[in-house]
């Protein structure tokens, strides 16, 4: 297993955002997360990479045990997170914010190798590598944020709505780039509200509900629970 | 459907002043202990009228002393004059509440003055500007000779006294917890909670912001001239930006948004600081050794860190005491 | 007044803006950092002259004559001492509220800088009370065409200069300015780059309060005077000239401190209690017509 | 059919970026009005605009006839436009009713001095407020929510207390930014019943910015879509979902 999530807790306050999430992602799998607004989907991905501390339950990540390590200790480790809204720092060139992305490597070469690859997925971004990443379009800043994230070379990749906002044509664009990224060997965790979309191209899915994981399968299984199909999916 | 409830806060304060009163006639409370409960009161008046600025309507205020500064400069000149055309006038508390009510209403008018700033700049940026008023004032102060200059303005009658500094304070909680339960009020809240959409379900903002500032440096004036007349002195250094911060520590220490625990602070903080003056100076006699008044700040400037590293929501939170607060009927 | 008046004015605007930049750059780098007025700030500046005067007799008794070396070594100690109170401070105050709402941290800081004046008077081998400032060079004055100037001015400027040239260099071009940027501008994107972001403010409030160090030994050297509350009234003064060149923003801080000096020379030589002034009227002017200062950036809130 | 709301030729810069290029626009009264486009196509900033946030570089918006252009925001919402915002703005600390008793604040007559004395005109006036406000918490199934601290509240029920506080105002228009951001295909379809009841009950005239198609698809009665700030198509939900401009500029193949 690639990551292992078990009964984890994590509070604001008083307020408990999510009160007992277990899952598991297989290597080279795509696993989504689908539930309502508030079901606590984006804490679980910040308790994974780090953003958010847990109050209790374990995280273990190829074999490790990476409960409540520090985000930028945990870059290195493989973890790759595409927070939602994409959080492209808007007064850096599109190039400096994929260069940033190679903070934790110490090879000069193989940033270039890797923001050449980011360039070969999205054309886009190559065309607009010396502007501001502030204006770039949104659909732009997602494939931007999602490079980022190759170039930081994790083993999994943690995505965060990242259909949110976008036109309906982008949409189909980016579940089709996570299909390819997923296909030279990148894990993906797909944290979606566009539940359809996610559970076509997801091998397995777990629902979150009020902050516990209540119904998990295979995509397939769980494209065709009632409960999913009245609640999530709108038949 | 309004049945007549005991008013609750009456009773507290009548059984206050009557205890207080009782104690001091019967001389288990000194004059120096008296003293420091009057100077108590006159930050409660401080620290509650901050609390509308900055606890209420959110914004941020560190000029606070220089309205009370105000207040003291101009009803302290208006005592010292008439006292100098007719020395019988200390019997007449009628003449020195209208001094004490055109220091606030000259307070108010720089409070409304400095509410304009408010209309733009936010947070930070406000703090500073208030900050820089403060100074500016202060700096005024110091350069009128009229007023005494830097040696401050000497003389003032003492008018100010136990019941009359007990009333003040009675009425500037009764009115500020009925604003504060009102719907203007709640318009002020609101602008703290989050000011764009305060102004999208129609608060004029401007008008609520410019309001707070002018109340509250109304109430800071009469507690300076309140404070001038007690201790019979009005100094350019008791209004400074030190002092405002002084009065800040208070409603954070308090609760930022609690009238009850900036009472509550006022009370605390006052007998604090006396008391750490005394026990310096104590410690400093006995040991024989060079300990200095300063080590009173470095005590004070530790706490304010400390409440805000480990209690940064202050005593009471927003939470109000149920003596104070009026219940709501449906 | 004449124009040999003039010149003289021009020259102590800019040795006075000198000093003012390198108190604004520490305040502006942390705003931009940690959205943090750091009123501490100008006691960096305090830290930093007396840890120069300390350290200039240590010095002077092993390297006695060698002025320049000893003045190098000064300065380093009072830049190492500015930043490394400034980091602790940050490390035992400002960070533990990093994600609490904003002005508790302003009042902390507050609390900081009162701190540190109290303390620093209340100690008995600093006390209140003021201290004379040795010549740590001796002083030369200098005839430049029509107007006379000491070394000193020289000294001020030029070293004022070269560090904010470093400092230009170290945002622009380095990965360590790069990450600087990015932190201040997204710290959850910047953790998730692997960019330890507890790092980056600290080497910020580093290099902030070493420039207010070095500042505090020019300060000291020029005014031979120094004070436990000595900061105050600079760390204002240069607070406020970040502010007008619009606080964040490197080149606005440079700017507004140059501005403030010029002005405050100008209007001291005019009227006192207009030299007293000048700054805070030049403070709320700016404020009610730009608001973000001259070349503070207008960021259109997210609605 | 007298247009509510017109918006005539609005062009609005932010910087040298041209975020709305010459927007007209009809909004009749009573209709559900739809505006829809990718993000960054200057959706928001329409509703800034028409709300006061923003004044725009050119152009011109009237409200029954007469000209707001350039009018403070709380005097544009005194005259009858309300909002809700894409991300909530609540009043997080305060409870459930009193973020709605602020929204009646401007059509409450008692002065400051009323209010500290306590005066039965002030007494009753509070009185009404809060029963009006109480009945707009009852239409939102909000009761039971009234004395908890708006934080407290989850998500769904923000978004429902944010169009209460919005209707408090008493508006003629009502302008709903992204109202099913977030929400579940259940909390859609209530969504849809609710916009239409408030349509109906309180006679407002809605203008929506929605990307969930099946509530533009299925509650507008006129849509309009823009990209980069440029409308591209415009007119009855079927037709526009139909152009091809449409199709490539925005729905993608899966066009309604």
């Amino acid at each position: 297993m690639m990551l292992v999530v078990k009964n984890l807790k994590v509070s604001y306050g008083k307020i408990e955002a999510i009160k007992d999430v277990s899952f598991e992602v297989p290597d080279g799998k795509i696993v989504t997360l689908i539930g309502a607004n508030g079901a606590g989907k984006t804490t679980t991905l910040r308790a994974i990479s780090g953003l958010e501390k847990c109050a209790a339950g374990s995280i273990e990540f190829d074999g490790k045990n990476i409960t409540n390590m520090e985000a930028h200790k945990l870059v290195p480790l493989g973890i790759s997170h595409v927070p939602e809204g994409r959080k492209i720092f808007p007064t850096l060139t599109v190039r400096e914010n994929l260069e940033l992305a190679g903070w934790t490597l110490k090879d000069k070469k193989l940033i270039k190798e890797r923001m050449e690859d980011v360039f070969e997925v999205f054309p886009r971004i190559k065309e607009r590598a010396n502007q501001l990443g502030g204006t770039l379009s949104g659909g732009e800043q997602q494939m931007l944020a999602v490079g980022r994230a190759l170039v930081t070379g994790g083993k999994i990749l943690l995505l965060d709505e990242p259909s949110m906002g976008l036109a309906p044509v982008l949409v189909d664009e980016i579940f089709h780039q996570i299909v390819e990224i997923n296909k030279r060997g990148m894990t993906v965790l797909l944290v979606e509200q566009n539940a359809a979309e996610a559970l076509d191209i997801a091998d397995f899915a777990y629902v979150l509900e009020v902050g516990y994981t209540t119904i998990s399968g295979t995509a397939k299984e769980i494209a065709e629970d009632p409960r999913v199909r009245e609640a999530y999916l709108g038949v | 459907m309004t049945k007549v409830k005991l008013p609750k806060f009456l009773i507290a304060s009548v059984v206050f002043y009557a205890i207080i009163e009782a104690l001091f006639r019967l001389e288990v409370l000194n004059g120096y202990i008296l003293h420091i409960i009057n100077q108590s009161l006159i930050f409660v008046i401080l620290a509650a009228s901050l609390n509308l600025i900055n606890g209420i309507t959110g914004q941020f205020s560190l000029g606070h002393m220089g309205f009370a500064g105000v207040g003291a400069y101009v009803s302290g000149t208006l005592t010292t004059i008439i006292l100098k055309l007719n020395p019988t006038v200390t019997s007449n508390m009628g003449i020195f509440v209208l001094c004490l009510l055109a220091g606030g209403v000259a307070a108010a008018f720089i409070g409304f003055l400095i509410g304009f700033p408010s209309l733009r700049l936010k947070g930070d940026y406000l703090a500073i500007v208030t900050l820089g008023f403060g100074e500016i004032i202060r700096t005024v102060f110091n350069n009128i000779d009229y007023v005494g200059g830097p040696r401050g303005l000497l003389g003032i009658p003492k008018f100010s006294n136990f019941t009359l500094i007990f009333i003040a304070a009675f009425l500037l909680i009764v009115i500020m917890r009925n604003i504060i339960q009102s719907s203007h009020g709640r318009a002020m809240l609101s602008i703290r909670e989050n000011e764009l959409a305060a102004d999208l379900v129609g608060i004029n903002t401007t008008q609520y912001k410019v309001m707070a500032f002018t109340i509250g440096a109304f109430f800071a004036g009469i507690a300076g001239g309140l404070l001038a007349h007690l201790i019979q002195l009005a100094h350019p250094t008791q209004f400074g930006f030190i002092k405002s911060v002084e009065v800040l520590i208070m409603i954070y220490a308090g609760g930022v948004g609690s009238m009850t625990g900036s009472i509550i602070a006022a009370f605390g903080l006052t007998f604090l600081s006396e008391g750490l003056r005394i026990g310096i100076r104590a410690l400093a006699d006995a040991t024989n050794l060079p300990i200095g008044g300063e080590w009173r700040m470095v005590i004070y400037s530790l706490l304010l860190i400390f409440i805000m590293l480990f209690r940064t929501e202050g005593l009471m939170g927003t939470k109000e005491s149920r003596i104070i607060k009026i219940e709501e009927a449906d | 007044m004449g124009s040999i008046f003039n010149a003289q004015q021009i020259v102590n605007g800019l040795q006075v803006g000198s000093i003012y930049a390198l108190i604004a750059l520490g305040y502006t780098m942390v705003y931009g950092i940690v959205r943090l007025i750091n009123f501490a700030h100008g006691d960096f500046f305090m830290i930093g002259a007396y840890a120069a005067y300390g350290s200039f007799f240590i010095f002077n008794s092993m390297l006695a004559g060698k002025h320049g070396s000893i003045a190098f070594l000064v300065l380093i100690v009072s830049m190492l001492a500015g930043g490394l109170i400034a980091m602790l401070a940050n490390q035992l105050a400002y960070k533990p509220l990093r994600y609490k709402p904003k002005l508790s941290s302003l009042i902390t800081a507050i609390g900081v800088s009162m701190f540190l004046e109290y303390f620093f008077s209340a100690l008995p081998m600093i006390g209140p009370s003021y201290r004379s400032f040795p010549d740590i060079i001796p002083k030369v004055q200098i005839s430049l065409g029509s107007a006379t100037i000491s070394n000193y001015v020289v000294i001020d400027i030029v070293v004022a200069a070269v560090l904010m040239i470093g400092l230009t260099f170290l945002v622009r071009k380095t990965a360590l300015g790069k990450a600087m940027r990015a932190v201040s501008q997204d710290k959850d994107a910047a953790r998730l780059m692997g960019i330890d972001i507890e790092k980056v403010i600290g080497f910020t409030f580093l290099i902030g309060g070493s420039f207010a160090g070095a500042a505090g030994l020019l300060a000291g050297m020029t005014y031979p005077r120094i004070f436990p509350y000595m900061g105050i009234q600079p760390g204002l003064k240069a607070f406020i000239a970040a502010v007008l060149g619009g606080i964040g923003n490197i080149p606005g801080a440079v700017l507004g401190a140059y501005i403030m000096g010029l002005a405050e020379t100008f209007a001291s030589a005019y009227n006192s209690l207009l030299g007293e002034g000048i700054a805070f009227a030049i403070l709320i002017i700016v404020l009610l017509v730009r608001p973000r200062g001259l070349l503070g950036e207008k960021v259109a809130d997210k609605i | 059919m007298s247009a509510l709301l017109s918006i005539k030729n609005m062009t609005h810069y932010f910087g040298g970026l041209r975020a709305v290029s010459n927007f007209s626009y009809d909004i009749p009264q009573g209709t559900i009005y739809g505006l829809i486009g990718p993000n960054g196509s200057g959706k928001t900033t329409t509703f800034n605009l028409i709300t006061g946030i923003y004044t725009p570089t050119e152009g011109k918006i009237f409200f029954q006839d007469k000209e707001i252009t350039g009018m403070k925001p709380y005097k544009i919402v005194q005259t009858g436009v309300a909002r809700t915002f894409q991300n909530l703005r609540i009043f997080s600390n305060l409870t459930a009713l009193d973020n709605i008793r602020i929204a009646r604040h401007f059509n409450t007559r008692s002065g400051l001095v009323s209010s500290v004395l306590r005066l039965p005109s002030f007494m009753n006036e509070e009185r009404q407020v809060k029963k009006e406000s109480r009945e707009l918490l009852d239409l939102m199934h909000l009761s039971s929510r009234a004395n908890e601290l708006a934080k407290n509240l989850p998500y769904g029920e923000l978004r429902r207390l944010e169009i209460a506080r919005a209707l408090a105002t008493k508006p003629k228009l009502l302008l709903l930014d992204e109202p099913a951001a977030g929400m579940n295909p259940k909390e859609v379809e209530e969504l849809m019943s609710l916009i239409l009841r408030i349509r109906n009950e309180f006679k407002v005239t809605v203008f929506l910015i929605e990307h969930h198609m099946q509530v533009v698809m299925g509650i507008c009665e006129y849509l309009k879509v823009i990209d980069f700030g440029e409308t591209i198509a415009e007119g009855l939900p079927e037709a526009v979902g139909k152009d091809p401009k449409v199709l490539e500029a925005y729905l993608g193949k899966r066009g309604a």
